[in-house]
């Protein structure tokens, strides 16, 4: 029996349509757009301004604050303007705007093929280069990694846990890194390992990716002894970090609390090739893998992507937006964000571009709760969806804290079993943050 | 306040079942027919009309901090006097209405306009009240009443207007609440359209 | 408004208010006294009367207690002309559906079953309380019937009753009731005869 | 430029929807449907007929012209009360009956508190019983209707088996008297050789519903279980203790509507509590007070009161039996 | 008789018992709640709806009569005249306040403008406005959910349906507050009445650049100046390429609406002018 | 035995609520939250059992040699009256804070139907419980009416519930307050129905 | 954390502040105030809402001010229990206990009615312990 976390969860078909197109080079842009704020946590300050020349590789703003992270060029060329520009959601951000001239990389990149095992740094070092070269979780948050591998006073991490479950539907980047380039991620591994000080490492990876598996495990068998890979049911979300400690260590977070409470640290396996690059390769963080998928698209790819380009860019290059396609997701179906603007670019984080049809995702009209508790039975909080949604439409914040509405992890497990369609994710999402915004109004005793 | 007003505010503006939602236990339990609402509800008026005119009287000499006994006291007495009247001159009825005819004495509409209204005006004008009060208690025991027996029994104040048995529920328990929610609905309805005009 | 509260006021209006309730309550009671027992009275004369032939003594100054199976049955004779022609029973049965049913039964000398009438029961109205007469003609069928010949149960059970429709447990209770007012009414008349052999 | 359609995640949804749970009730009734008109003919077909066109009619009539709301007819569940109230109507009974005990269902149990998902009580069942206490007659009648394509039902024609027992037991007959006089045997059960409502003659046909529902996962299997089990159990206890009195624990459950019930009305979601640790007690509790009522009540089955009664508990099972969260623990404010 | 004397004595004992035992309990439970405070809340509107800030009309009542002044009291619903009442009752002074009414500072409609894309999520605009710009390319701009309607308890903000925009109903307006609080984006204003209603209100919260506002909707403010230029009276700030007018400097001359150049400004409640220019949008409606 | 049927019979078969119609108002007024719900027939419990504990021996040993009976409403309210006020003095004399902290569950309805209509009930009613039809004895009336004063606990708190419930819903606004509250009441009753005939 | 669920609440009003105690007037929002016949009803309804919370001197409250009283549902239980709960225990026990023997009902009643009163004594020798138990806390409401 495969391991599987405890409480809810759902089937969603996979749809894993893109899984055997390798991984290709995305061509170059004309320009690139840099978003400023492309991790969680205060947003880079820009170091450049315009008419400053940049080489890919090269830092271009720096970390702000705690959570932060540097970010670096993804193209050589002229700075034409550091502005505002909408993200995705149509949010004005900071962007610097590189007008593209060739192809020319900082030399202290490592661009050869070859495969660095050996690990010289030490842990401070590792940790520094990681944030020097803006490495964030590429799990989707894009928490910045070298915060992560440094616990906070008092806490301990004996276990590190790395995410290859890629449990959204489409999404296959993750499986065709685990396929393409298993050692890497592997020495990736060994290198948080020894970042974090632990001993003990393990490789989660749903069922439904048996190649993934076979290529880690078998590179994992010659000399990473350390590093378990454990095959986990397929089952909506295994790679939420929660459930993922709950499915491996069978520990479980506390309400409020953080993995590390549970000794626990989890990262992405692209997150662990991104740590690789830094570490052994000396390669900022400005690229990744892109799965652009769609059942209305008649090609399926995955591309390395660089940090900048614009969706109208990426659309244009595969051949133009499919016609019965309505919707466009950065990410997968459950958790990505739908572009509400074209003109926004890529970013660290960006797994996915996933295409959809009006008849694929547009909602049913709401009707009223029938309480057939498929919501609370799909809540892998163990969270009453149907209450907090009624509360939250009634207002009342108080109760809402009662019933735990902070531990949503907004998987969207609830309104996806709802047959009512009831938009309960929508109105939990939003009484989270009121309910946050009180408690975090109330004296500390 | 006119004296007709008194008599009539009982019937809508103040009705006490559908708009004070007061004494709902005599309310619920002797409605199983019109004639036994009928009954009930003059009782209750007879109490009405004699505990008004009593506390009226008095309420002047009464020091504040006694006024809630003096006033059961008295409508307790009145009470009793229904109890032994009855019994005396209407035994059937009594013992169909049988422990709701002394519950009157904690009804809280009688307190209730004993201490909102009696004590505060002339004995003719309490009097009236309690007519009115009384009128409006009556008239809508007599209407659940009605409902209840025609539903349950297919006859009104004793009359069989069809052959066969009505439904049963409604005599019972479960008719009681349901026929006296809807009638409610139905009198807010009507008492809605009224006011707005 | 009302006066100033103090104890000794306070004390003196109550005890006056009390005195002159009381003093109203016992007018009332004095004066209600007679009608409320006649009323009583009333009711048991009436329903006596419904029930036996027609008489000329007071069934109810006449009236003695039997003990049948534990339990304690009025009776009350009906006297015609010196002679004794029947004798209403006052009957129970605590088998009903809703407790206790308590019956009037008259039976004639012969232990024929001349009436009978529900003097107290809390049968569910619609169903158990149709052995009220006028509400169906379930406690006709007893009329004229002698139990000797007529089995005092319902039908399901054995017996020569028809039970009224949904019913059992009330149309059981009632034949119950009945079957001791004939037990009762067997041992007056056997301590009639006794009686009548002694004086003679 | 295309306008994209923009939401909050998830972008996808599940295949279930209101209506599709519906019709899966609907489908899983069929057989029993059709084992009933095959024993009672026409009548039962009159009787699904008019409770399916009534409550639809009476919830479009009240939600169009009273409420004037959204009309909800569309996601089928009025159908599914009129087709489980007549699958819980004696199979004679006249059309009227079912005309009224769809408009209390319909009208009072469910619309009066706002529609699908808002009653507090199992429509169909406020029908039933509104009819059982207002027409204790009728609905005590079992007579087998004339059918097309067999006669009537063996010498233990009309009473339910319950009845039986309960009547025979009052005469003072033993139950292997009973048993005898009326031939019966569990065979007669699964295959509907039993008097009883028009749903329920036929146990085997309720379990295929029962097995559909599950494999298409409308319901889980905690509430039946945990009723049949309970009664099951409890029954038991009787039974060991006294058998010539008591009936065995296998008789129970195929006679009567305890499958019916515990497979169709008790898993009603609106009524029923949301947690699993909830169903549990909410089936226990169902169990428990049927053979109460069925062995010490004046009516011979209890199901449909004991699940009202459970009902009525729902909101209080629903407070206190939450499901556990995931982070039990409670750190750090 | 015998019945009569003990009558009279059990009743007389009782009684005595009864003044006994309320002598003490009128000792122990002295306090009373105010009756003034019933009589308070019978002069307040009774809409319950915490305008004041108080949890309701009756904390409201409990408050005036526990505090010393009224200066922190006040009923947006009842108005002056209610506080007077009030005020009155209490032998009090009272704050008036100039009144004031609810303000929707945006005149996006679909012609002005356009839609960049469609919502498909729970009509809200919190929920909306929580993870997007929303469906125009104003990022400002109304929403069109209606948060601000189901926010109202006087059903005096309703949604236009032809414009997609809330529009207040003065009659009903009690200045509550309760939609601006509701709006997620900040569009709704509680301003002065004004003599004879009459106002003159910037109507738009775009900060962008002129050039990116007026692209995302026609009658967007531009942030231009010349508004400013033209009030004689410094009514009227520019921040962030946004124009405001401040009510209390306004003197209700006119002279910046036929200056704005997108009608960004609107005049309410004024006779219509001879008609020697374009009329702004609202005239015009 | 016998105690236990009292007990079935005045909680489920006899329900005062929901079958006897007495103490209506507190059912249908009180709050709707279930925590005061539950404490307030805490409260109506013990004063039920004290209050019948006293008029029943007011009834026998009082007016009944005296020949008064007919003074058994006077007596009965003024009695009960006078109690709870007691009670509650006491407690207040006793412990302030104690008092204090019962005060949240506020309030206590002293007189309302259900208090004197039992106590009239377990003076006068036949009962023949399992046995021969006898009047109540002491023990029997306390226990019968504390168990109906536990059956109106239990109507209430079920109800406190079912509204808890009802207020997250959307009802039909014309039926908003308490006809729904008297539709639902209706349905439970119909429901109880069931324990008819237990005992 | 989760606070409403273990505790109740209730608006009040200062009345009263010395060096002690504050005391707080309670709003009475609770059963009665939705009744339309709050002031009619029961025969002696006439409770006061007066709680004196100690006060901790730490914040400071003026007259007229509205705060929160705070206790927690425990307590609130635990004082239903003491006043209410064990007496009833003791009375059906010692009533089921006296009727098994051959024991005049007056009497019965009687030695019932003076367990209470023993019981009830206790209590109020036990009173200073009680009040430190059942503490009533202050909260500010903004405002
Ligand atoms: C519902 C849910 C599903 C997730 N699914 C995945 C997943 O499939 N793969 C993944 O790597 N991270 C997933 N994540 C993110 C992880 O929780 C976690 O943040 C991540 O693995 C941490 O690694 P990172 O910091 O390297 O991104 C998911 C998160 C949530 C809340
Ligand atoms: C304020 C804050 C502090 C955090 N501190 C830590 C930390 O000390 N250690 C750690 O492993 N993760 C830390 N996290 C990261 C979160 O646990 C989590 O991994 C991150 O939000 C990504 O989640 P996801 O990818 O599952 O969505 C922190 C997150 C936040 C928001
Ligand atoms: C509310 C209600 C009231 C009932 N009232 C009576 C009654 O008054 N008399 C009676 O014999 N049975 C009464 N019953 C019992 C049933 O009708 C019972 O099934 C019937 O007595 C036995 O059925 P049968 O008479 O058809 O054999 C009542 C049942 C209920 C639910
Ligand atoms: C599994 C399942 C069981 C149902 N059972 C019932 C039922 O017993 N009675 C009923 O009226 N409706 C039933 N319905 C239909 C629907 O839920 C019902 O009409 C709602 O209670 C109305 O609000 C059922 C629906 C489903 C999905
Ligand atoms: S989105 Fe939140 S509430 Fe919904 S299933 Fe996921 S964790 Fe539960
Ligand atoms: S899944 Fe939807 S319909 Fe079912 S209980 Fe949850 S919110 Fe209600
Ligand atoms: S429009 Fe706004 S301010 Fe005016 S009454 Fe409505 S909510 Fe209050
Ligand atoms: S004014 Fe604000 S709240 Fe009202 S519809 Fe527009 S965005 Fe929504
Ligand atoms: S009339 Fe019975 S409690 Fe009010």
């Amino acid at each position: 029996m495969s391991k599987t976390f405890s409480i809810g969860g759902i089937h969603p078909h996979d749809n894993k349509i893109s899984k055997d197109a390798a991984i290709e080079n995305f061509p170059l842009v004309e320009t690139a757009y840099i978003s400023m704020s492309q991790h969680l946590g205060a947003p880079a300050e820009p170091i450049v301004a315009k008419g400053d020349k940049v080489k890919v590789g090269q830092l271009i703003a720096k970390a702000s604050g705690f959570i932060s992270a540097n970010i670096h060029s993804s193209v050589s060329g002229t700075v034409r303007s550091v502005e505002m520009l909408p993200d995705l959601a149509g949010n004005p951000v900071q962007h610097v705007i590189i007008d593209v001239e060739g192809d020319e990389w900082i030399d202290t990149i490592d661009r050869s093929n070859d495969i660095v095992k050996d690990i010289k740094l030490g842990k401070e070092e590792i940790i520094k280069r990681i944030a020097e070269c803006g490495v964030v979780g590429l799990g989707g948050a894009a928490f910045p990694t070298h915060i992560k591998l440094t616990p906070p006073p008092g806490k301990v991490a004996d276990v590190l846990l790395i995410n290859g479950s890629e449990c959204e539907p489409y999404l296959t980047s993750d499986y065709r890194i685990m396929l393409e380039n298993p050692e890497e991620i592997l020495i990736g591994v060994r290198i948080m390992m020894k970042a974090l000080g632990v001993s003990k490492a393990y490789v989660g990876i749903e069922e439904n990716k048996p190649k993934a598996i076979k290529s880690m495990k078998g590179v994992a068998d010659k000399g990473y002894t350390d590093i378990k890979i454990v095959p986990l049911k397929k089952r909506y979300p295994q790679g939420g970090e929660k459930q993922l400690i709950d499915a491996v260590t069978g520990r479980r977070v506390p309400s409020m609390g953080l993995p590390i409470d549970t000794g626990a640290v989890v990262q992405n396996v692209g997150t662990a090739l991104a740590v690789y690059e830094a570490v052994q390769k000396n390669k900022p963080l400005f690229d990744g893998i892109v799965t652009v998928t769609g059942k209305c698209m008649t090609e399926q790819r995955n591309f390395r992507l660089r940090v900048g380009t614009t969706f109208d860019t990426m659309m244009f290059a595969i051949g133009g937006f499919p016609k019965d396609a309505v919707k466009l997701i950065s990410g997968g179906p459950m958790m990505g964000k739908a572009v509400a603007c074209m003109d926004a670019a890529s970013v660290k984080s960006t797994s996915g571009l996933l295409l959809l049809t009006e008849e694929e995702t547009k909602r049913g009209p709401e009707r009223n709760c029938i309480r057939c508790a498929k919501c609370v039975e799909a809540c892998p909080m163990g969270l009453q969806p149907y209450l907090l949604n009624r509360l939250a439409r009634v207002n009342r914040m108080e109760e809402l804290e009662e019933n735990m509405v902070q531990d949503c992890i907004e998987c969207g497990c609830c309104l996806y079993s709802c047959p009512a369609n009831i938009p309960l994710l929508d109105t939990i999402r939003l009484s989270k943050a009121k309910v946050l915004k009180i408690m975090r109004g109330r004296p500390k005793k | 306040m006119s004296k007709l007003n008194l008599i009539t505010k009982g019937l809508i503006k103040d009705n006490p079942i559908f708009v004070l939602v007061l004494g709902m236990c005599p309310t619920l339990a002797t409605t199983t027919s019109a004639v036994n609402g009928l009954g009930m509800g003059i009782a209750t008026t007879f109490v009405l009309i004699f505990s008004n005119v009593l506390i009226s009287l008095v309420a002047k000499q009464v020091p504040d901090k006694v006024r809630i006994p003096v006033y059961i006291v008295l409508i307790a007495a009145v009470v009793t006097v229904l109890q032994l009247l009855m019994q005396a001159y209407t035994p059937g009825l009594y013992q169909t209405l049988g422990i709701f005819i002394p519950l009157i004495v904690v009804n809280c509409i009688v307190l209730g306009r004993a201490e909102a209204f009696a004590s505060k005006n002339t004995v003719l004008d309490s009097a009236l009240d309690g007519i009115g009060i009384g009128l409006g208690f009556t008239l809508s025991l007599t209407v659940l009443g009605a409902v209840r027996e025609l539903l349950g029994t297919a006859s009104i104040f004793g009359m069989k207007l069809i052959d066969g048995d009505g439904m049963l529920a409604f005599v019972l328990a479960p008719g009681a609440f349901m026929v006296l929610g809807y009638l409610m609905v139905l009198f807010n309805m009507y008492k809605s359209k009224f006011t707005d005009k | 408004m009302a006066r100033e509260s103090t104890l000794k006021n306070m004390v003196v209006v109550l005890m006056l208010i009390c005195l002159a309730s009381s003093a109203l309550l016992g007018g009332a009671y004095v004066l209600t006294k007679e009608p409320i027992e006649a009323a009583q009275l009333a009711k048991i004369n009436q329903s006596i009367a419904g029930v036996v032939p027609p008489f000329d003594n007071d069934p109810n100054g006449d009236s003695f207690t039997k003990e049948y199976n534990g339990a304690n049955y009025k009776v009350y004779p009906a006297v015609k002309d010196g002679e004794t022609v029947g004798y209403a029973v006052e009957t129970f049965s605590n088998a009903g559906f809703g407790g206790r049913v308590s019956l009037m039964v008259g039976f004639s000398m012969d232990g024929t079953i001349i009436n009978t009438v529900v003097l107290n029961h809390s049968e569910t109205p619609g169903l158990g309380d149709k052995m009220v007469a006028g509400k169906s003609n379930f406690s006709l069928q007893f009329n004229g019937k002698n139990p000797d010949e007529f089995k005092l149960s319902v039908k399901k059970d054995g017996g020569d009753v028809d039970a009224i429709t949904a019913s059992t447990i009330s149309s059981r209770a009632f034949c119950g009731a009945m079957t001791s007012a004939y037990e009762v009414f067997k041992l007056c008349v056997a301590d009639k005869t006794e009686k009548e052999a002694v004086n003679e | 430029m295309k306008k994209l359609l923009v939401s909050p995640a998830p972008h996808i949804h599940g295949p279930q929807t209101t209506k599709s749970l519906m019709r899966d009730v609907i489908i899983a009734l069929v057989p029993s449907l059709l084992v009933s008109i095959y024993f009672f003919g026409f009548s039962a077909i009159k009787l699904a007929l008019v409770g399916v066109v009534t409550c639809v009619a009476v919830e479009y009539v009240i939600q169009r012209y009273l409420i004037k709301c959204t009309v909800t007819i569309g996601d089928y569940s009025a159908a599914v009360t009129g087709l489980l109230l007549a699958l819980n109507l004696p199979p004679n009974s006249p059309w009227w009956l079912m005309l009224i005990g769809s408009i209390v269902a319909i009208g009072v149990a469910k619309l009066t508190f706002g529609g699908l998902g808002q009653n507090l009580f199992n429509p169909a069942l406020v029908g039933r019983v509104f009819l059982l206490v207002s027409f204790p007659v009728l609905m005590t009648d079992w007579t087998i209707p004339a059918s097309w394509f067999r006669e009537g039902i063996d010498a233990s024609s009309g009473a339910t088996a319950l009845s039986i027992v309960k009547e025979g037991l009052a005469q003072g007959l033993t139950l292997d008297q009973i048993f005898q006089n009326h031939n019966f045997s569990y065979m007669q059960m699964l295959f509907s050789k039993i008097g009883g409502s028009v749903g329920e003659v036929s146990a085997l046909a309720l379990i295929i519903g029962f097995a559909y529902l599950l494999y298409r996962r409308v319901i889980t299997a905690h509430i039946p279980l945990s009723i049949i089990v309970t009664v099951a159990l409890f029954t038991g206890i009787f039974w060991v203790v006294n058998p010539e009195h008591y009936t065995d624990p296998l008789f129970n459950i195929l006679s009567g509507g305890i499958l019916l019930g515990s497979i169709f009305m008790a898993t009603d979601y609106v009524t029923s509590p949301m947690s699993k640790k909830g169903m549990v007690l909410y089936g226990v509790g169902i169990g428990i007070i049927t053979v109460l009522i069925r062995y010490f009540g004046s009516y011979p089955e209890g199901i449909s009161f004991a699940i009202l009664i459970m009902n009525a508990f729902v909101p209080l099972i629903n407070k206190y039996m939450k499901p556990a969260y995931f982070g039990k623990e409670v750190k750090n404010g | 008789m015998n019945t009569v004397l003990f009558t009279i004595l059990s009743l007389s004992i009782l009684g005595i018992l009864l003044a006994l035992i309320l002598y003490f309990v009128a000792q122990k439970f002295k306090v009373e709640e105010d009756p003034r405070i019933d009589d308070v809340q019978a002069i307040l509107p009774g809409a319950n709806c915490g305008g004041c800030g108080f949890a309701g009309c009756r904390a409201f009542a409990e408050s005036c009569v526990k505090a010393e002044t009224l200066e922190k009291n006040f009923c947006p619903v009842g108005g002056n005249e209610v506080m007077k009442q009030v005020a009155q009752y209490l032998g009090m002074e009272m704050a008036e306040k100039t009144p004031q009414v609810a303000v929707v500072r945006c005149n996006g409609n679909c012609d002005n403008r356009p839609k960049t894309n469609n919502y498909d999520g729970f009509s809200s605009c919190a929920v909306m406005s929580s993870f997007y710009s929303g469906d125009t390319a104003c990022k400002y701009g109304c929403l069109g959910h209606g948060d601000c309607v189901l926010a109202c308890q006087f059903d005096a903000i309703k949604m236009d349906p032809r414009t997609g925009l809330p529009e207040v109903d003065e009659s009903k307006c009690t200045a509550c507050g309760a939609c601006v609080k509701a709006c997620p984006k900040m569009i709704i204003e509680l301003r002065n009445k004004g003599i004879k209603n009459r106002r003159i209100f910037v109507s738009c919260v775009n900060k962008d650049k002129g050039g990116i506002a007026k692209k995302a909707c026609a009658v967007a403010c531009i942030g231009c100046t010349k508004c400013q230029k033209v009030c004689a009276y410094d009514a009227i700030t520019i921040t962030s390429n946004l124009a405001y007018i401040d009510y209390n400097k306004c003197k209700l001359c006119r002279k910046c609406v036929v200056e704005c150049p997108t009608h960004a400004i609107w005049e309410v409640n004024f006779p219509v002018r001879v008609p020697k220019k374009e009329t702004s949008p609202l005239v015009e409606q | 035995m016998e105690y236990i049927i009292i007990i079935i019979a005045a909680v489920f078969v006899n329900n005062v609520l929901l079958s006897q119609f007495l103490g209506i108002c507190p059912f249908l007024g009180v709050s709707n939250k279930i925590s005061t719900a539950a404490g307030m027939s805490g409260a109506v419990v013990f004063v039920i059992a004290l209050s019948t504990l006293v008029t029943y021996l007011l009834q026998y040993y009082v007016l009944i040699p005296l020949g008064i009976e007919f003074m058994q409403t006077v007596a009965f309210i003024l009695v009960i009256a006078a109690l709870v006020q007691m009670v509650e003095i006491i407690l207040k004399k006793i412990s302030p804070s104690l008092y204090q902290a019962l005060g949240i569950f506020l309030p206590l309805i002293t007189t309302n139907c259900c208090v004197l209509g039992l106590a009239i009930i377990v003076v006068s009613k036949e009962f023949a419980f399992g046995g021969d039809p006898h009047m109540l004895n002491l023990a029997e009336a306390v226990v019968y009416s504390t168990a109906s004063a536990v059956g109106f606990g239990l109507a209430m708190v079920l109800f406190a519930g079912l509204r808890e419930q009802l207020e997250l819903n959307n009802v039909p606004r014309a039926f908003k307050g308490t006809p729904i509250a008297l539709i639902t009441a209706s349905i439970l009753a119909l429901a109880f129905m069931g324990f008819a005939g237990l005992v | 954390m989760s606070k409403k669920d273990d505790t109740v609440e209730h608006e009040g009003i200062v009345i009263d502040v010395d060096q002690n105690f504050v005391s707080v007037e309670i709003l009475r929002q609770s059963a009665c105030s939705s009744c339309g016949a709050k002031g009619m009803c029961s025969a002696a309804d006439s409770e006061s809402g007066v709680i004196q919370v100690p006060a901790n001197g730490f914040e400071l409250y003026e007259k007229g001010e509205r705060v929160k009283v705070v206790l927690k549902k425990s307590l609130g239980f635990k004082a239903l229990w003491i006043s209410y709960l064990i007496p009833l225990i003791i009375l059906l026990i010692l009533l089921l206990f006296l009727s098994t023997f051959k024991i005049s009902e007056i009497l019965i009643g009687l030695s019932i009615i003076g367990a209470l009163a023993f019981y009830f004594l206790i209590i109020y020798f036990l009173k200073d312990r009680i009040k430190k138990e059942f503490v009533f806390t202050l909260e500010k409401l903004d405002k």
